[in-house]
This record gives C-alpha cells, structure tokens and sequence, in this order.
C-alpha cells in the first residue's frame, strides 16, 4: 500500500499545472470561481483551447485523437482542471456520443463526427429522458418509423442541457412498439436545424435557462444517422453507463468550491471573529471536508485497482459526490445568513460588472445551492443509484 | 389545554385560503413578483378589506387587538398561499410601536392598512445578531441625527415608516430605536428581489434628522423592546414555515400518488413511502413547536418565551431543511423547476431559516439561557 | 388555542406530587434514577402502594377500580411518575390483557382475574412473539388443540418480557390451521405453574435477564381460560393495539433523563469547563431538548382533542418517542468518554454498593445505552410503525 | 499509488483469520471474557508464534521492523475476529518504547512475547484530553517519585510493563513520560472487565520510585512523542474497526437474505436494502480513510499525520455508529441480545469511538490544524 503520486504523476501534474497557467483565460476562470452563469462561447472557447493542446479528450484512444493517458493521469487533469476553475468540457459530445459512435458506429460515422466532437464544431445534446420516463428510462415513448431513406421522428425529449446552443441531439427512439420495451429502441443523431424539431426553454428554481424541452413533429432524419443496428439502441445506451464514470464524484470541484465556502465563511463574523472559527460551524466544515478526503481516496482506490473496469461502484461515488456538492452549496447560504437573500440575476448573467448589493461572492450562493439540488436527481437519482448498490453489490 | 382555533380563527383562516386560491395563485403571483414593484396593491386592498391590517392593532386605534396566535392563524394561510405582500413586515413593525407605546398616530394608519412599516435592523457585518449595530444616533437639540446603512430590510421600499436600530453616540453601549418616515431627508433605498420573490432593500441613512419623539427607545429598554418584538416576529415566520410546509407536504404526498415509474404510482416505493413518514413527523413536531411558541408570546413570562421561540426556530429550521430538500427530491426533475409551486415553497422555507436567526443562532441562545443549565 | 394545564389541573398535579412523595420509598426512587436493576419485589412493592390508593390502572372504568380520570389528569400522573422516577407498572396485566378481559371476557374471568390485575396478586407476561414471527406477529406457530375441557398447548413463545418472574401468561395460539393466518388464532390465558412449561432467559447485550423464550410441551389449559371466541383471538389484539399509547411517547422519562444527562454533562469537563457549555455538545443536548419539547407538545395535542380517539398518530410518538429515549442514552455515553467502559455487573444487580471504579453514576450507562437499542425494535418496530403512517395516514 | 496488500501482508491476514476460525470463534470467545483473568494465554502463545509480537519491533531487537501498513492489517483480523487479548495495548507501547529509543531490552521482550505493555495515560478528569494529567513525578537523587492515578488502562493489569505519563513536579508545563514495571513498589492495579468484553484497570501510583532511565521523554519532546504515539494508537483501533465493521456488515447482508417475514425475505424490502446500501457508503469511506491515516504514519510529515489520523477517528466513528445501530436494528430482537457476534461488534465499535477521542474531540483537532484555516 503505497498512498503517494509517483514521482512520474507529479511531474505530470506539474505540466497541467504549467498548461492551465499559460492558457486558462482570466475572464472564464474567474466567471467559473466566482459561480456566475457561463455562456456558449465560454465553453467552445475553452474547449477548443484544451483540443489544440490535444486535451479535449482525455479519455479517448489515441487512434481518435485522444492523449494516451492512464487513469491515474486522467483523474489528476480533472483534479487541475477543477482546481484552476475551467469551464467544464460539456460531456454530451466527447464523453456520451462519442464513445458510443467508436464502438458501434461505422466508418463514416467515425470519420465524420469524432473530429468534429474533438474540436467542438457540433454542440451536442442529449435525448434521452421523457416527461413520461424519469428513473424508468425503457419507457420512452418517441416514435421513429422508418420511411424509405428516412426516419420519422415524433416526440418529446425533456430535461435537454443546454440544448438551446445544439447543433447535434443524440435520441434514443421507439423503433420497435411491439416487442419488450427495451427491445424496440434504437440510438439516433439528429440535426438540430432539421424542420420540425422545437426547443422550449425550462427555467430553473434558481431561474437558470439551463435545460429544454425538445419537440420532434415529422422530423426527418437519413437513415445512415442511425448508430448500430434498428433496435439495440438500449445496448448502446447501457454501454455508456459501464463507462468510465469516476469523474462523477466531482472532487476536484468540490475541493475548489471547499476553499470558497472557507472563504466566505472567514469573511462572515459570528460573535466577533471568523465563522470559520466558531466550534459548531467549524466542525460542519470539517466533517465536510473529511468526507471529501475519503471521497478522493475512495476515487484513488478505484481507478488503481490493477483489474480496473468500471463498475458499480460508480453509484457509491455518485450519490457521495452529490451529497458533498449539495453540502457546499448548503453552508455557504448558511454562511452568508441574510446575505443569501438578494436576487441579482442582472448581475449572475454578466449584464451589471458588480452584484446590486456590492457582495459578489455573495450574490449567485443561494441560487447555487437551489440549482444543485438536481445532483442527486439528474444522472440516475440517488435512489436509483441504491438499488443498482442493492442488485449489483449486495446481492439483495 | 386547548389546541383548536376558535371560530373566528377558523374564519380568517377559510377567507384568506378562498381568496389565495381565486386571486393569488401561481401564475398570478409569479405575475405579482416579476413586476416592476414586486407587490399588488389590490392584493394588499383585499388585505386590508379582509381586516388583516386592523387585527394586529389595539381596539383603541381602531384595530380587533388579536393576539400572537391570531397572527399566527394569518401567517400559516399566507405562507400556504406564498404571498409576497408587505404584511409580515407590517405586522412585525406594529409589534415595535405597540411595544414602545404612545404611537397611536401610526398604529391607525396601520390598522386602515395607509401605512405599510418595514423593520430595518441587521447591518452587512451583523449576520444574524440584531445587537451587532454600527449606525448612530447623535443627539441634538432638534431630535437625533442618524448615519448608517441596514441591509436587507424586508419589503424595506415599500414601507411608509421604518423601524431603525442605532447605537447611541453618546453611551457606545446604548442601543435606540427609531420610527424613522420613508420619506426623510438623507434616506435612500434601493429595492431588490430576493430569490424567494419577496423584496428587500438596503437602506442608507445619511444624517438623517428626525425629532426626539420619533425614538422608541433607548438603552436596556430598547434592547429589551428588540428582543421581544424579535421573537414576534420569528413566531410570525414560524407560522408562515407551517402553512408552507403544510403546502408542500400535500403537494409531495399528491405527486407521489399521480407520478408513475415502472408500472406503478411512486408512492408504492417503501423507500419513498418511509421518507414521506419522515416528513410527516418533522412537520407534526414542527407544528406543534410553533404552536407553543406563538402561546408563550402573550403571557407575561419571557425566560419561557424566549426558550420556546428558539426552539420553534431551530425545530422549524430543521423540519423546513428536511421537507424542503425531500420534497424537491421525490419531485424528481419537476422539483428543481421554477413551474411547480414546491420549488417556491422550498425557497420561502430556505429564506425563512436566514432570517431573524438561523437554526444554529437560536440552538446557541435556547442554549444560553439559564433554565438550559438546570440539570438533576 | 390555550396551551398552560387549567387551575383544575393543576391542582391535581399538586395531589400527585404530595401522593409520590409521601409514599414512593426512596431505595426505590434510587435505583430507578441511577439506572440501577430493578428486582421482582421493587415492582410489586410500587403496584401494591398505587393500589392501595386506587391509583393502579388509571385507564381503567371507575366499575373496575380505576380512578376516573380524564385523558390529561392520566397524562399528568404519568409525567409526575416518571419525574419523581417510580418504578414503571408493569403493562402486562394492566393495561395489555387486562382491557381485552374487559372487552371480550365473561363474567367468571372479569371478577376473578381483574382484582387480582388490580393488587398485582398474580405477575402477567405477554406471549405473543415467536422465534419465526417478529413483526409478522400473525403468522404465529403456537398450538392449542381442543381435547374434551381443555387445549393442549405446544409451541413456543419469544421475546417474554421479565416471563421469569410470572404467574400468569396471555397467548395468542393457533387454533385452526386450515384459514388464513389471522382467522385461526384465539386469546388464551395460562397459569405459569402448569407442567410442561419451561422458562429460558434470553440475556440481553447488556448482559441483563430481561426476556425469556417460553416452550409448551403438551400444556393442558382449561377451556375457561380462553377469551371470548375461539378463533378470534386476532380481533382481540388488535382491539389492544388500537387502545390508548400516547405513554409509549414516554416523554416524563425523557424528561427525567434530560436532567440525568445534564448533570453528567455538567460534572464532565472539556477544556477547562463543564462539557454541558461545549459548544458543539451543547448543541446537540439543546437539538435532544428541542425535540423532546415538541414531542410533548405533540403529546397534549393528540390527548386534548376533543374528539380524541387513539390513532395512527401513535406511530409517531412511538418513534420519535423510542428515538429520543436512544439519543439521549448515546449522549450519556459520549459524554463519559473513556468513563463509560467499566462494566460492572456486580453494581448494577446490588451485589456492591458502590461501583469498582467510584463512579456509580457513569456505571449503567455504556449498558443503558444498548439496552436501549431496543426501543426502536420491540412494540411494532420503527420501519412497521413508518409502514402504518404510510397507509393509514399518507394514504399511500 | 497502490491500494495492495504486498503478498506477506496477506499472508499474515490470512492466518490470523483461520486462527479465529478454529480458535476464536464466539463460544471460544465468551469463555475467555468470562473467565477470571479475562484473557487467554493459548492465545497469546499462538499470536507469538504467529510473529505478531515481533511484527511492531525493530529487527535490531528480534523484530520484524513492521509499519503501520503491516499494523494495520494484523489489527484489522482482531478487529474481525473480536479478539480481546492484550495485543494492541502492547503494539502500542512499543511505539512509545521505539520513538523513545534505547528501550532494547524490553522491545526484545516483547518481540519474544514474554512482556505484554499498557499505556497508563488518562485520568479520571482528563476525559479525551490526554495532556490533563495530574500524576505527579518529582525528581530525586536516585530518579523520581511518581504519585497519581491512571483510569481505563486498556489491559493495565495484564502488563509487564507501564507506559506513564506526569506532570514534572518542578515545571508544571511540563510531562514527562515513564515506562514503569508493573511490580514496582506502590503500584496498584484495579482490574475489571470493559463493557466489549475487554479488560481495563485502574492504576494507582502511591510513592512509586523509578530510576531515571525509566523516564522516556519529558517536557516538549515528550509532548511531540505522547501526540505521534497517541496517532499511532489510533490508527491501530482504525483498523481494528474496519475489520469489525466488515464482519458486522457481513453478518447484517447475511441476516437480510436468510430472516424471513411477511412471506419473504426482509432484503427484500426497499427501505432496508437502502439502509444498507448506506451502510456499505460508510464502510467503504471509512476504510479508505483508515488506509489513508494508515499511510500517514510513516511518512515525515506530522502535519499531514494530525489531519488524516483525526479525520480517519472522525469518519470511523460516524460509520461505526451508523453501522453499529443499524445493524442491531435490522437484526430486529435478535441484535439486542448477547447471543449474537453482531451485539458484540457493536459494542466493541461503540467502545473504539469512546477510546482515545471521539468524533468531536477529533474534529475539533482536525479543525484546529493550520491547513483547516487555508481558503481561497
């Protein structure tokens, strides 16, 4: 048992380190630590600074572009990445499409898509989820029917992020109404522009433009946009979710977001000094923060086991990851006390340089902490992620 | 002992609840909160018509003197309803002049619902301690002259007259409280939205001069007289929790009946139907510590009414933090959308626990309190 | 809405403590208040003094020998009890078989087996659990086959609480095994003494004989001994069930234990001073207190409704209740710290007058505290009493 | 970085657990708690034989020269096998012994196993603050004069040797630390079974002269030295309660896939099987802050020592208290009785959590570090 960074990770970590230093714009880095709301360009910009170093997808074979890194090496660019405060690379191309593209998509597909995913020329988007299927994703009920060289699409897909900027929506799609619901499903990629195909913004309880409702009337899509084979559309969706998801745990940005919540709570005073230093404040933080020096350690524990694949551990780090992110976001408004208040959403969307009440730390916290109660929805919701604990884990 | 409302209680209680469900729900109030003035004069009218602004003020001043639990019964609907007006602010400054005494002027502009009040109390350093103040009063022969700045004063614009917490210049030691009008020179406000869809402003007092008989009071007088109206005014926040939890509660407990998975109606899930239990129980206690603490504000003993104000606080706080974030969590993606009413009762809730002392400020002073300390 | 005790109530609240403190004797009142073991004697003792007063069963009709007392002046006697610290009357006969004799029994059983409920001239024990039937209390194994005036009755019983001290055993048995499981079960009564039954102490993880199992090998019971009709013995107990348990709250006990805890936390020290001003201790004793106020409060108002009938309301204050009871014990402990390892058997049963370490205070407690462990099990467990809030009162 | 056990490492795991197999089992078990001396010397011969003893010492003195890492794995089989003899009271003597250097003599001994050690720290007021200590030593011509009394001594009357620690007479900021043989003159011992089954004594100091080479350390180095060895001892119980806490999560699973009601297994009830998929979240994330503290043992850096042992205490007592009741409480009656190892897993974890700190008295020390102040 040996719990150090080889001297060969440190000196890895020293190149991101230098990396991020030269090439991280001050304006995002400070949009990102600061909490206020990223836009389109934010994350291509970013995106494409990562993919002229090569970076933009750490996890890709090097065949498709990727930089040939471990898992060690791939967890301390995420730590560095999220140390810094980048942009986040938006996972819907580089982590969720692709990889199902290499694995079952045919040449051309290849061909086309992937570099364009590794540059960010396509925005991509998700279509998975429907208002009628939550946590019970099989009983999806969008329709494409096959007519000549084209599908018909018709449908709803719902909780869409960011799909307002899209350009790409990957779907999985009823093909097959007639057989065992996960039996009749087949993966799509549809153009955004393509007539026939509405976006409707959902607004966010922090007022956060953030998801969509994507409407599909008669839309037309060519058949070679099919991944794979008509109706194995749900092997390919599963694939993705036995795929590398340690990530998930998000401790590189919660040791950031730690350091924050210290900040403000050694701004904020509780009986004439720092709340930090009050005994019961202190030892929420504290509990907190060894809470997410286990989460790391667990984190390391996974990806180095020698027969590492991903597994259903994913679940333990998923719903510990979203409690610690949720617990940030949690003490920080209780930091701030009635400092929570103020609602300046002028400010969080970069129309005014300073918050109305002249806190900027301070303005976006509660908002923060009402958006990130969906970490423990959204990507299979802690509930789920228990009963896949039950099933796969414990046998029960 | 007696837990039921009386009849009257009943009926303030039905008429707000009608009148919440015909002219003030969803979509009217998200109307009301993203207008410029963030409040409706007709629905502060209906209010006033309702005898809402007459009940909070004695008989003599030409109001129905109810007391804290018929303020309660009126906070509880408000907070069901998410009403956004200026009533609990109102309500909660009428507490000070009452208190102080010799008001009568105001105290019938309130009750005829001409003068809305805002309380302007806590500073940017302050936190939750209404003691820590840096604004000063200095006197002269003319009255006092006031400097400072209050942050996030609850409906502080949309208020006639201000209640205005200062430290004497001359005893540092010394607290005063003002009547301060909206409309003195030297005072400005700038009105914001807060995220629960409520207003508050941050108020600047730049040597504002008012007369000697605009103060309220001063030294341990006014520190008493803060103390006590404080705790009304968490009893009225307390209030407002239940009715929202209570909102929110039926509203989980419905979506778990409707909202199908798999085949079947949510609610079947045990694991689900077990935390629905739990939120039953925190809101039962939660009820029943707010409950007591509005009895213990009209009698006469303040060591039990501050021991059962903070522990009304800190249990709300606790059962508010617990349904709220469940609640969001059993709705699924819906709960954390700006559409459904829960996500607007989670963040009233969320507020009201930042406001007048957070669970930690009052588990510290029920702690401080000398009957804490008695042991066998 | 008016929440202080009447002029009336009061003043019988004065009568009470004026009773407790002339007759409660007070080697009693010690061992109860320092955690000590109580013996046979103890209880028999305290039942006969409240007997002797009419005081006994206050649930009971005023034709039975019961006080007449309202809903708030029984909840008043049990407040002042716990305060003073009596040892408990124990439920067995009082009010478990005692009311089903009352509803169900015939005349005979009524004058014969109350008086002697009422004197503690007979011990009752409760035997309804099995090994095989925890909270699947009705799928109960026991039988008892009707042969000319008597049943014979082979099985086995669990969980009986102090049963080695009995004179008498409630039972539910199977009398039909050919319906379903709830429609073959009667209520029998059977005298302790009568050959073929034999006694086994469970010990407890505190070490204590407080439960035993009870084995029947061919018993033969009279046919007077069963109450009201064969195979109805389900409706009986579930009359039971749905009789008054607002006391399962326990919150006078509570309360006296609050004081006990304060006390140790007092004489305990951290840095300097009383653990009990430990910020983040006192935090927690202040939450404990918190919820043990509203639980009382809770308690006045389930019992002072005007049309008060026992409900499903009683799942909460047996949960909350049992949890309350179990903090407050883990506080005892945590505040002892290393203080709360001796174990000293020899104290605790009366064999040494004082603990081997001097301390008589912090010896129960470590035990105390797993004792309590099972407040949350026994009397329909925590999850059953979540399972009759979810239907009863959810709906769900 | 490698999570690993080396090939030996799991070698002596998995001797230790075929040793309790065969001879530790629960009945074996009961036996010896209830026996008068409480412990068994056939135990201790095999742990000898076993190359337990010798692990800790240097090989210089006819040692293994183990690490923590290698502690760590040895306590973690006594930890699941419940063993109850005087090994980790010993392990950790020899800590003190070895930081103290020139101890040859008794770390050969106990290399061999014929001497067993106790550290005679706390004190009846001192509660988790082990530098409250008001045993006094007073230096005289042939060393010093040692007068005070030690509470809870984890296995202190099975020693043949104590570790002490007083106050130096004349500087009163100072400690001083002693290894004292168990037959000195004015010596007393008090012995008495520990609720987990365990043995603890009493030890009185009356008069009780040792010569100066008895004394280990004193003034700061004696601080330093009874810190690191504290954070040593308390990395050894880490261990020990994971292995514990796997053993009682087995024997939970276990229970829920065979103990039938209602027709079926109780694993089959969703909110169970979610209390145990948090159970399996606390194990998990305490063994990975018990491998880490481990880890930060022998390393130089005692900052980073301080922070991951208190945050390894932390986090092992939450999840031993999390697991410890629930598992009792799934386990229905049958975990409150004595008869299952369940019952005693839990004791001895709710024991573990009242030894040499508790979670607040740890978080309060990890909160006190200089790192726990760093922000952005």
């Amino acid at each position: 048992m040996d719990l150090d960074y080889t001297a060969t990770d440190l000196a890895f970590r020293d190149t991101v380190r230098a990396f991020l230093e030269a090439n991280l714009p001050t304006d995002l880095q400070q949009k990102v630590r600061m909490h206020r709301r990223l836009e389109r360009d934010d994350y291509v910009r970013w995106h494409r600074i990562c993919a002229r170093q090569g970076w933009a997808a750490p996890a890709w074979p090097v065949e498709f572009g990727g930089p040939g890194w471990s898992a060690t090496e791939r967890h301390i660019w995420e730590e560095e990445c999220a140390r810094a405060g980048t942009p986040p690379i938006l996972p819907f191309g580089v982590n969720m499409v692709a990889p199902v593209i290499m694995a079952f998509g045919n040449a051309a597909q290849k061909a086309y898509y992937l570099p364009r995913i590794l540059n960010c020329d396509d925005w991509w988007c998700q279509g998975y989820s429907e208002p009628g299927s939550g946590s019970d994703l099989a009983s999806l009920k969008t329709t494409a029917e096959r007519v000549g060289e084209h599908y018909i699409v018709n449908g709803q897909k719902t909780w869409t992020t960011l799909g307002q900027h899209a350009d790409m929506i990957f779907c999985l799609v009823r093909t097959d109404g007639t057989v065992r619901k996960q039996e009749g499903i087949s993966f799509l990629l549809i153009d955004m522009k393509t007539p026939g195909i509405t976006v409707r913004p959902i607004i966010m309880l922090d007022e956060e433009h953030e998801v969509n409702e994507v409407f599909f009337d008669n839309v037309k899509v060519p058949v070679e946009n099919l991944i794979g084979q008509e109706n194995k559309g749900w092997t390919y969706a599963k694939y993705l979710l036995g795929h590398e998801r340690t990530g998930i745990a998000a401790v590189g940005r919660s040791k950031r977001e730690l350091l924050f919540l210290k900040k403000i709570a050694t701004e904020q005073r509780k009986a004439g000094r720092p709340l930090l230093q009050d005994p019961v404040f202190g030892a929420k933080v504290a509990s907190l923060e060894i809470e997410l020096i286990a989460l790391e350690t667990t984190v390391l524990r996974v990806i180095t086991k020698a027969d590492h694949r991903p597994g259903p551990e994913a679940s333990l780090l998923k719903i510990r990851g979203s409690e610690i992110q949720q617990q940030l976001t949690e003490l920080m408004l209780e930091a701030l006390g009635p400092a929570g208040l103020p609602f300046d959403t002028d400010y969080l969307e970069g129309k005014r340089e300073h918050a109305l009440t002249g806190d900027d730390a301070a303005a976006p916290l509660a908002g923060y902490y009402f958006n990130f109660r969906k970490t423990s929805i959204y990507g299979g919701s802690n509930e789920i992620q228990k009963n896949i604990i039950t099933q796969m884990i414990l046998g029960l | 002992m007696d837990f039921q409302l009386r009849e009257e209680q009943q009926q303030f209680a039905d008429a707000l609840r009608r009148w919440v469900a015909k002219d003030y729900h969803h979509e009217a109030r998200r109307q009301i909160i993203h207008s410029a003035s963030g409040v409706s004069d007709s629905a502060w009218q209906t209010l006033v018509e309702l005898g809402m602004t007459a009940l909070p003020v004695p008989e003599a001043q030409g109001g129905f003197s109810g007391g804290a639990v018929d303020l309660w019964v009126v906070m509880q609907e408000l907070g069901r309803g998410l009403v956004v007006e200026p009533y609990f602010a109102t309500v909660w400054g009428t507490q000070f002049l009452q208190l102080a005494g010799n008001q009568a002027a105001l105290l019938e502009q309130v009750a005829s619902g001409e003068l809305k009040l805002a309380c302007a109390l806590g500073e940017q350093q302050s936190r939750h301690d209404l003691y820590d103040i840096r604004t000063s009063a200095v006197r002269d022969d003319a009255g006092y002259c006031l400097n400072g700045a209050k942050s996030v004063v609850i409906h502080g614009a949309q208020a006639g007259a201000l209640i205005v917490s200062a430290r004497d210049a001359g005893a540092p030691d010394g607290i005063c409280l003002f009547v301060v009008p909206a409309t003195a020179a030297g005072l400005q406000r700038r009105d914001y939205r807060t995220i629960d869809g409520q207003r508050a402003a941050t108020v600047e007092l730049c040597d504002v001069r008012v007369p000697a008989s605009a103060l309220l009071a001063q030294g341990s007088a006014a520190a008493d007289l803060l103390e006590q109206a404080a705790d009304y005014g968490v009893t009225l926040l307390c209030a407002e929790a239940v009715g929202a939890m209570d909102a929110l509660f039926a509203a989980t407990l419905d979506y778990l009946k409707t909202r199908k998975q798999f085949g079947t109606a949510i609610g079947s899930f045990q694991a689900l139907q077990h935390r629905m239990a739990d939120m039953y129980i925190h809101l039962e206690q939660a009820r029943s510590m707010a409950m007591l603490a509005a009895a213990r504000q009209d009698g006469g003993d303040a060591a039990e009414r501050r021991r059962a104000v903070s522990a009304a606080k800190v249990r709300i706080g606790q059962a508010a933090k617990f349904i709220g974030q469940q609640a969001v969590q059993l709705h699924g993606g819906m709960g954390v959308t700006d559409e459904l009413p829960a996500a607007h009762l989670f963040k009233r809730l969320t507020m009201i626990d930042l406001t007048l002392g957070d669970v930690d400020h009052h588990l510290q002073r029920f702690a401080a309190q000398p009957a804490f300390a008695e042991h066998a």
